[in-house]
């Protein structure tokens, strides 16, 4: 009871130190400084419409992928220390038919939905990263579903690799052609798109990398859900 | 205001109202079964009338097209699809974590059908559930 | 959008209502058909907010968010019946 | 050649750890050959690197995507990345090629990718000029260390890496909200362009977003009382993993607490946060000393010995002063050699013994005397002796410590001292003139890195010209603010 | 009922899915509508085999008639449901009589299966609680006085004609 | 051509690695002998050059400037170190049969001239820190408890010195010592150093050269330290490494005595930190030799008596003027020339009989004459009884103590040299005379070497006992003035005067006459068990006393009260708190559970968040 | 007076906070790490609101002074996703934590200490 008492006053000074600083910074102002240029300049510099997707995947391109690096390594990270020399699934319970049929018809939308969310990321909110999570999501219902799914993970870790790979080489081939890393060379050299803002073909690799995101995204997460939900067995 | 508007604002404000009735229903139902029976049902027209109401609505707006009704269709199938079944995954774990019925229920059949399933597997009967009881 | 107050009261205390059968339970299930519940509101709400804002993507948004919260509920029922 | 070629930096350990499940199907000791590749090479561009900047005296800036800062992120590689880079590349070598004997669990490629990848995040963190990306390369370190600490999958292991998730996690939440309030305050997230505008901040959120960024790295810098979890991690980890954090993991952690401190040296209470700083790193320096006194496990010593260490170091760093910074960096380098020698050397006896308990050390220098020379040179220059190259470093803080006028500290550090040289003694003592034993082999690969590292470190107790010219060039490049806004090119957004 | 070729299933999956594209795009861009296709097909081989078994038989008039047709019988069924809640959640005394009870299905189809729960679901004082081959297990939160009987055969007899039989001669032709 | 100063500094360290190196018998020695006379050789060729001019060396390392000189004070300190090195070297040709030994002895070595020579701090720590760790390792190898005490001290002092000459670096922003010197003069003036921080400097620097120079209360590690190692290597040890914390107190004077002074004043007429040196000095003079008495064991005697007779030095400095800095100088000589001949002795008993307690020795003046010869020698030396060095720097010291109106100082000399006597008269007989047990009848001379090297050492004693002048006249010039008068055999000052050759003839006169009583008496007392405590009467189990074993218990009895007090054990305590405080503080700190942690986030962030808020 | 958005910010991360302070249980303190970064989250987007203006995507009649602050967001995706991959990593230990020690009780999981 103290130990609850003492957190809650601790927590209520730290907290009100935090809203100290925050007054400082106050809510709904105009205090754009580079995002006033990303707004001012995302079309003509990147040719795309989504300002957010501009920022991620063209000018803060590192972050993303350090973000794409993080994930990877929670996939592989969850598949190093959940690794046995054999694992099945040992669920009891068998998914009733409704569930199991409701998961047949949605898993083909959800897929699809994923896909254009993906590759849509620089028109609409989203991209890679949500659109991945869905994928991972019609891969989960599909263990929720069926007690005996796996996804052919093998092939999975592969497709991840070879993604991930891509995605650098992209980075290089930037560096290649214009000298700079993850250099967008589609939009800035060969003006790819430049007609069509705010349609699909547009975003100069914005698409490409939004796609290797998309499945490496979807991948990775399908395959910590394959991990977890696999327990050892004796041989 | 027009006509497409005025229907929007009408649905929107039932799909509204009955997700104040699914809420509601929640704490007003005495064991996790019954607020079942009445939120789910509730929630899922809600969303059904909000997102039919945006959609028309924002077809009666200078910047609403016909993306807006198909789009908000597709959520509100969506969700009329997965609400269901939902609810029948929520209710199926409730009863085989092991959360009893409410006192004053009069029939389980669902009971009579597993112990008759399990005297033919002779198994023993998994009567606590894993995280059923809470604190 | 006269009525848009009005909308947003009635969310807010379904809002409420629904958190506190999240923190009151008493079971882990009534906890999550809460969970459930809110998360349908807000999908809702994300579909209002579309309409307020005057931003067709934003429905994108909801659909990801529904789907997403589909496959948690789904994932965490199918785990209190020992379906994993 | 390009300076943007040191973007190779960042792509390969990438490309090299998306390429492992590609290849994983060669077997075991193919992937362990392949770690030990990829680290090469990345070792020799860091030296490429290296050379690079200490021959134009020009930092390398790599602007990724084409973007000058501060639209774009940038890297920047001045004197101190460039020396550290190719600490962390070298070490990390070294490491893979120990791995080959230590690393016997499975999945070994998922071992290797984790590997690289906590390379990768330390070069990020030491390399990028932007403080967001900073943050994603800290997690990236951090995560990558989480599952490397439980990679053993032992129930310590475990338990090890659960503290360190739950302290990191912590640490890295306030730090982002550090960062929320620096960019609600100024607009922008170049470490640059903040050191510029730094000054025209509003004073209570540059005292808590410095205040808050502060804090996160000190958990990933195992300031006391913030470093709960560094010793359980560095235990339970596999033993050249033990050895990359002590010599470079923690030290990206330090690096960018420092720089940060430093780039917002025109915030107003930044006097207040040095002396704080210097608190906890006197008292770092104080209770890993004791709670190493008595350690029956000599990898947990060490571990002890090395956040002692580490809080000298912090120490340097929170002086404020030139020759403080110089002295900080200094350490680094000699306490990267040392602590990769013990890691490497008692990491070597626990593979080979079983286990690193005190009772296998008795005769070791009968048994392996190789392995137990190294731990006496590494032990002995940990302690401070003249002639091995952590003396002077040691001394140069010292001299910094009392010209700031931190008497006290520099007292409590020599009392704390005192307490690392007995238990470093006792080590020695056990290891040379106890026990009786047969001779093990001691493996050729390990038993090099082990004499070049002792090597190292006499030579540069010898002869610490060289490495101290070069830890006053690094030294400077964290200190001198003004010329570190110069050498980014930022482009005139806003301001 | 047999499985369709793989062609028909493929295909009708991507009509489906194609369909779909439309209605979340809702654009007629060349650019948008080739990505569409496109996609529908790589998705269609990845999942069509899940995703149906009679194939294109599945658009034949008929079911699609009855389909139309039972959009707003079900959602009137629907409505009344939910006007049921409000009086069973608004009303002072709570007036419940919950229990389970047991029903019987004449539909085959596992699409038709679930259908059919999730129209119990949504309607009035019912939520399927499992369902196994063609017995349905209902929460039902007021059980009449005729199914509280002993007689399992009037029970299920009981049960079902309040519950399964009204959808069923709907989704028996849709679905099968 | 060679830097003369680096061939004096490096050839014992070179020699010593080759030696090591090579590992091979006989080599080993001659390269050790070799490396450890070229010193010797070379300082003895510097002399005249010395005097003419300094030599100076220096180099630039890690940005600090190390700087070797060779000026009168340093040569004499260095000859005086070489000089014990060689004899050192002699010895352990015989003694010891180890690399291990050779290297670290002759890394001492070269860390002791290092000490010296140095002329800035940074080298003078520098190598300090390697003579203190060469002469660790040689401990270490023999006795881990004995060497982790002194290792602890030695760090201690080490740690003390570092903050010491970091103070000073931040004060006055040199290393080197003539600018500390210069700066610290012109500040007595300005007084920008506060009394606080001067007094903190100036007690670092006393516990860093007390420690080394064994004063109590930080003498505890030197018992076991001297007895711990190869006796040869004592004689090194203890005659010429314990010098350099002698050293350590003249450097302060010449770099701070000023400014000390300006800022502690003066008490009774005398510079108050130099009073507080005397002190130091006198109590270890007396404490020491007290200590000295009570031992059983031939080692522990000698060690306890070098304590004491550095106490001496420290003393003599203490009294701050420049008759006492004449008389510490000497007797830092004479102390180097009669202990180290000492160990030697000590070193060729243990070699020929295996034993260590006097219980176990007797009547070896027959079996080993010249070792005996020699340790005569070194008796007289010690007790100061002329014609021997010992003599003519204790009567300096004496004088010197009297003309600074210190009576209670001059008391601790004059306890000291009686309790003195009271050591070396057991010495002499329990191990030389009396009865032989029957196992030490094969007891043999000392090999050659060690009779070599224990000459080196003797012939100083008697030369500079008959001739002090010699000495006197090169420390005048040292301390450029005429500080003590007369001529080659004859010491003046202003209250005395000290004919040597005059003392010399008449003793040697004596002497002679002594020697054939002795040799007449030794011939009529032979009975069968004897000891002569007892005058010859049979031991009783009853009263175990001889003079081989507890002989002065009943000195120890009487001081019951005091040894109780033991510093020792003072010291071990204290250790094992610290262990307990640590075991504490680790358990209760990092207990394991992970809530206790992030608990220490969230207080950290309190302290943050109060600090703003308030 | 501070923002609901602000407000809502620090409560949850206060809460989280809480959590991991009090909780035994070793899953509710990791729950409370995820509340407590979608705390930080919250936090991070509101500090790039600015009032009146619409998402940062330049379509259906938006122009570059009608868009909030991109930047937050991008950031905050980036949050999102290493939250994702912690708490991945912390379930997957705290599932060999709870093989090797049979608990999940912090008190319980001490054996390195000291
Ligand atoms: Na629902
Ligand atoms: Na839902």
């Amino acid at each position: 009871m103290l130990k609850r008492a003492l957190a809650i006053i601790t927590l209520l000074i730290i907290g009100y130190w935090l809203a100290q600083g925050l007054a400082g910074v106050p809510f709904g102002e105009d205090k754009m400084l580079v995002g006033q240029y990303y707004l001012d300049h995302v079309k003509e510099q990147t040719g795309a419409v989504n300002a957010v997707t501009a920022v991620v995947v063209n000018y803060r391109g590192f972050d993303t992928l350090g973000e794409v690096t993080v994930l990877f390594i929670a996939s592989t990270g969850v598949g190093a220390l959940l690794w046995r020399r054999r694992k099945e699934r040992t669920a009891r319970t068998e998914g009733s038919i409704v569930l199991t049929t409701g998961t047949r018809l949605l898993v083909p939308f959800v897929m699809l939905f994923g896909a254009y969310i993906f590759i849509h990321g620089h028109l609409t909110p989203g991209g890679g990263f949500p659109g991945g999570a869905t994928i991972a999501t019609a891969f989960l219902l599909l263990y929720m579903a069926f007690v005996q799914y796996e996804i052919p993970h093998k092939a999975f870790e592969k497709v991840e690799g070879a993604v991930g790979v891509s995605y650098v080489l992209v980075g290089l081939i930037g560096l290649a052609i214009g000298g700079y890393f993850l250099y967008d060379w589609i939009w800035q050299d060969w003006g790819f798109g430049t007609e069509n803002i705010g349609r699909l073909l547009s975003g100069g690799f914005i698409p490409i990398i939004y796609t290797i995101i998309g499945l490496k995204v979807g991948t990775e997460l399908s395959g910590i859900i394959d991990n977890m939900l696999k327990e050892e067995v004796s041989e | 205001m027009n006509a497409l508007t005025a229907i929007g604002e009408a649905l929107v404000l039932i799909g509204t109202f009955f997700y104040f009735l699914s809420a509601l229903g929640l704490i007003r139902m005495p064991d996790v079964y019954n607020r079942m029976q009445t939120s789910t049902k509730s929630a899922t027209l809600g969303s059904l009338g909000v997102m039919a109401g945006v959609g028309i609505w924002a077809l009666g707006t200078d910047f609403g097209s016909a993306a807006w009704l198909t789009k908000s269709l597709v959520i509100a199938t969506f969700l009329l699809l997965t609400n269901p079944i939902s609810a029948h995954a929520l209710i199926r774990a409730a009863y085989k974590s092991g959360i009893p019925l409410w006192e004053g229920s009069v029939v389980d059949k669902y009971r009579e059908h597993l112990e008759a399933g399990k005297k033919e597997e002779v198994e023993a009967p998994k009567e606590t559930p894993e995280e059923g009881g809470e604190e | 959008m006269i009525g848009i107050n009005v909308y947003l009261v009635l969310i807010a205390i379904a809002t409420l209502l629904s958190m506190y059968r999240v923190f009151r339970g008493p079971t882990t299930v009534d906890r999550l058909v809460a969970v459930d519940i809110m998360t349908t509101i807000t999908a809702g709400l994300m579909v209002l907010f579309a309409l307020y804002y005057k931003r067709m993507i934003f429905l994108d948004v909801a659909l990801v968010y529904a789907i997403l919260a589909f496959g948690g509920v789904i994932a965490f029922a199918r785990y209190m019946e020992g379906g994993l | 050649m390009n300076g943007q070629y040191a973007s190779l930096l960042i792509a390969l350990p990438l490309i090299g750890a998306f390429f492992v499940p590609l290849i994983k199907g060669a077997g075991k000791k193919a992937v362990k050959y392949y770690l030990i590749a990829i680290t090469a090479v990345q070792t020799g561009i860091a030296a490429w690197v290296f050379q690079q900047v200490y021959s134009t005296g020009k930092p390398i800036i790599v602007m990724a995507g084409a973007w000058r800062p501060p639209v774009g992120i940038n890297l920047y590689i001045g004197h101190f990345a460039a020396l550290f880079i190719l600490i962390v590349a070298a070490v990390s070598f070294m490491m893979a090629v120990f791995s080959l004997r230590a690393i016997e669990v499975e999945p070994i490629d998922k071992y290797a990718m984790l590997f690289l990848l906590l390379m990768l995040g330390a070069t990020g963190m030491i390399a990028t000029g932007d403080i967001f990306n900073l943050f994603v390369f800290m997690e990236i370190t951090a995560i990558s260390a989480y599952a490397l600490t439980a990679y053993n999958k032992t129930g310590e292991a475990a338990e090890a890496s659960m503290k360190y998730i739950i302290l990191g996690g912590i640490g890295s939440s306030f730090f982002l909200i550090g960062i929320a309030l620096i960019y609600g305050s100024l607009g922008t997230l170049n470490m640059a362009q903040i050191a510029q505008l730094a000054g025209n901040m509003n004073a209570t959120v540059a005292q808590v977003g410095l205040a808050l960024v502060i804090f996160g790295l000190a958990v990933e810098a195992e300031l006391f009382p913030l470093n709960a979890w560094a010793p359980d991690a560095y235990q339970a980890a596999p033993h050249p993993i033990t050895a990359m954090f002590s010599a470079f993991v923690v030290k990206a952690g330090l690096y960018a607490m420092a720089r940060l401190l430093y780039l917002m040296q025109a915030v107003e209470s930044w006097g207040s946060v040095l002396k704080l700083l210097i608190i906890m790193a006197t008292l770092t320096v104080f209770v890993a000393e004791f709670a190493a006194l008595r350690q029956r496990n000599v990898k947990r010593m060490i571990a002890y010995s090395s956040i002692a260490q580490i809080g000298l170091i912090a120490l340097a760093f929170a002086l404020g002063t030139q020759s403080g910074v110089d002295a900080g960096v200094f350490h680094m380098v000699n306490h990267a050699i040392v602590k990769a020698l013990l890691f490497l050397a008692v990491g070597h006896v626990a593979v080979t013994l079983g286990g690193a308990e005190m009772e296998r050390f008795e005769g070791l220098g009968k048994r392996m005397p190789l392995t137990a020379f190294a731990i006496t040179i590494g032990a002995i220059a940990a302690v401070g002796i003249p002639l091995f190259n952590v003396f002077w470093s040691k001394l140069r803080i010292l001299l910094a410590t009392l010209g700031a006028g931190y008497t006290w500290a520099a007292a409590v550090v020599l009392i704390a001292s005192v307490v690392e040289a007995v238990y470093y003694f006792r080590l020695v003592h056990l290891m040379w003139f106890a026990g009786e034993g047969e001779r093990i082999s001691e493996g050729l690969a390990v038993s090099l890195i082990l004499l070049f590292l002792a090597a190292l470190v006499v030579v540069i107790g010898v002869y610490p010209d060289y490495a101290w010219s070069i830890a006053q060039k690094a030294g400077s490049d964290i200190f001198n603010v003004a010329q570190y806004i110069e050498n980014v090119p930022l482009m005139g957004v806003g301001a | 009922m047999g499985e369709a070729s793989k062609i028909s299933r493929y295909l009708y999956t991507v009509i489906v899915l194609f369909l779909i594209w439309l209605a979340i795009t809702a654009s007629l861009d060349p650019q948008e509508l080739g990505f569409g296709l496109l996609l529908s097909l790589i998705v269609a081989a990845f999942t069509y085999e899940i995703f149906t078994t009679s194939g294109l038989a599945n658009l034949h008039p008929k079911r699609i008639a009855y389909m139309l047709a039972y959009i707003p019988y079900f959602l009137w069924a629907m409505i009344k449901a939910n006007l049921d809640v409000a009086y069973r959640v608004l009303h002072p005394k709570r007036p419940i009589r919950p229990g389970i009870v047991k029903c019987r299905t004449v539909l085959n189809s596992d699409v038709g299966k679930l259908s059919l729960a999730n129209s119990i679901t949504l309607t009035p004082g019912t939520i399927t609680l499992d369902v196994d081959g063609d017995e349905y297990f209902i929460h039902w939160i007021w059980v009449p006085e005729e199914a509280m009987t002993e007689n399992e055969e009037e029970h299920v007899k009981v049960a079902s004609e309040n519950i399964t039989v009204p959808f069923e001669k709907f989704l028996k032709v849709i679905f099968g | 051509m060679i830097n003369e100063i680096l061939l004096i500094l490096f050839a014992p360290l070179v020699a010593g690695v080759i030696a090591w190196a090579l590992d091979v018998k006989g080599v080993r020695e001659a390269i050790g002998i070799i490396g450890a006379a070229i010193p010797l050789a070379v300082l003895a060729k510097l002399y005249s050059q010395v005097l003419d001019e300094a030599i100076n060396y220096s180099i630039t390392v890690s940005g600090f400037t190390l700087q070797l000189q060779l000026n009168p004070m340093s040569w004499y300190f260095a000859v005086i170190a070489s000089l014990v090195g060689l004899a050192m070297a002699l010895g352990m040709a015989v003694t010891s049969r180890n690399s291990y030994d050779w290297l670290f002895a002759l890394m001492s070595y070269t860390g002791v001239l290092g000490v010296f020579l140095s002329q800035d701090f940074v080298s003078f720590f520098l190598l300090w820190e390697l003579m203190t760790f060469a002469s660790f390792m040689m401990v270490l190898r023999r006795n881990r408890h004995e060497s982790l005490k002194y290792f602890v001290l030695s760090v201690i002092g080490a740690y003390a010195m570092l903050i010491a000459i970091g103070m000073l670096y931040a004060k006055t922003g040199a290393l080197d010592f003539a600018t500390i010197r210069q700066a610290l003069y012109m500040d007595a003036a300005m007084g920008t150093i506060t009394t606080r921080e001067m007094a903190m400097i100036f007690g670092l620097f006393l516990v860093a050269f007390g420690v080394k120079a064994g004063s109590v209360p930080l003498h505890v590690w030197a018992p076991g330290a001297y007895s711990e190692t190869d006796q040869s290597y004592t004689a090194f040890f203890s005659g010429a490494l314990s010098k350099a914390g002698a050293y350590g107190f003249l450097l302060l004077y010449i770099l701070m005595g000023y400014k000390l002074y300006a800022a502690f004043g003066t008490f009774n007429n005398h510079l108050v930190f130099a009073y507080i040196i005397a002190w130091l000095g006198a109590i270890t003079v007396v404490v020491a030799g007290f200590l000295a008495v009570l031992q059983e064991d031939i080692r522990k005697l000698f060690a306890y008596s070098s304590i004491s007779q550095v106490g001496y030095i420290l003393l003599a400095f203490g009294l701050g003027s420049t008759l006492g800095f004449a008389g510490g100088l000497f007797h830092v000589l004479s102390h180097a020339v009669f202990k180290g001949l000492f160990w030697l002795v000590t070193a060729a008993i243990i070699l020929q009989t295996g034993k260590t307690q006097f219980k176990d020795m007797g009547g070896l003046a027959e079996k080993m004459p010249f070792t005996f010869a020699m340790g005569l020698i070194a008796v007289l030396s010690l007790a100061g009884i002329p014609p021997t060095a010992g003599f003519a720097s204790k009567w300096l010291i004496y004088e010197a103590a009297i003309q600074a109106h210190m009576p209670l100082v001059a008391g601790a000399i004059f306890l000291g040299s009686g309790i003195a006597f009271a050591y070396v008269v057991r010495f002499l007989y329990a191990v030389w005379f009396g009865q032989r047990p029957s196992d030490l009848e094969d007891v043999k001379e000392a090999p050659l070497p060690l009779l070599i090297g224990m000459a080196i050492l003797a012939i100083p004693n008697l030369v500079f006992g008959i001739a002090p002048g010699l000495v006197t006249d090169y420390i005048n010039k040292m301390l450029g003035g005429e500080i003590v008068g007369g001529d080659y055999y004859r010491l003046v000052t202003q209250t005395g005067t000290y004919n040597a050759l005059l003392v010399t003839i008449v003793l040697t006169i004596g002497l002679a006459i002594a020697g054939l009583i002795y040799i007449y008496g030794a011939r009529a007392r032979k009975v069968p068990v004897t000891n002569t405590y007892q005058s010859g009467n049979p031991v009783t189990e009853e009263y175990n006393l001889s003079i081989r074993k507890n002989f002065y218990r009943p000195l120890a009895e009487a001081l019951e009260f005091w040894l109780k007090y033991s510093w020792d054990r003072f010291y071990e305590r204290l250790a094992s708190m610290a262990e307990d405080f640590a075991d504490s503080l680790r358990e209760s700190f990092y207990n394991g559970n992970v809530q206790s942690y992030s608990w220490y986030l969230a207080v950290v962030l309190l302290i943050l968040a109060l600090w703003g808020v308030l | 007076m501070i923002s609901v958005y602000y407000f809502g910010a620090i409560s949850l991360i206060l809460i989280g906070l809480y959590a991991v302070l009090v909780k035994k249980n070793l899953l509710k303190m990791l729950i409370g790490l995820s509340i407590m970064e979608t705390g930080v989250n919250l936090l991070l987007v509101s500090v790039g609101y600015v009032a009146g203006r619409s998402a940062p995507i330049l379509s259906e009649g938006i122009g570059p002074n009608q868009a909030v602050d991109p930047i937050p967001q991008a950031l905050v995706l980036t949050a999102i996703v290493i939250g994702v991959a912690t708490t991945a990593m912390a379930l997957s230990v705290a599932m060999l934590l709870y093989e090797k020690y049979g608990t999940l009780n912090v008190e319980e999981i001490r054996r390195l200490r000291g």
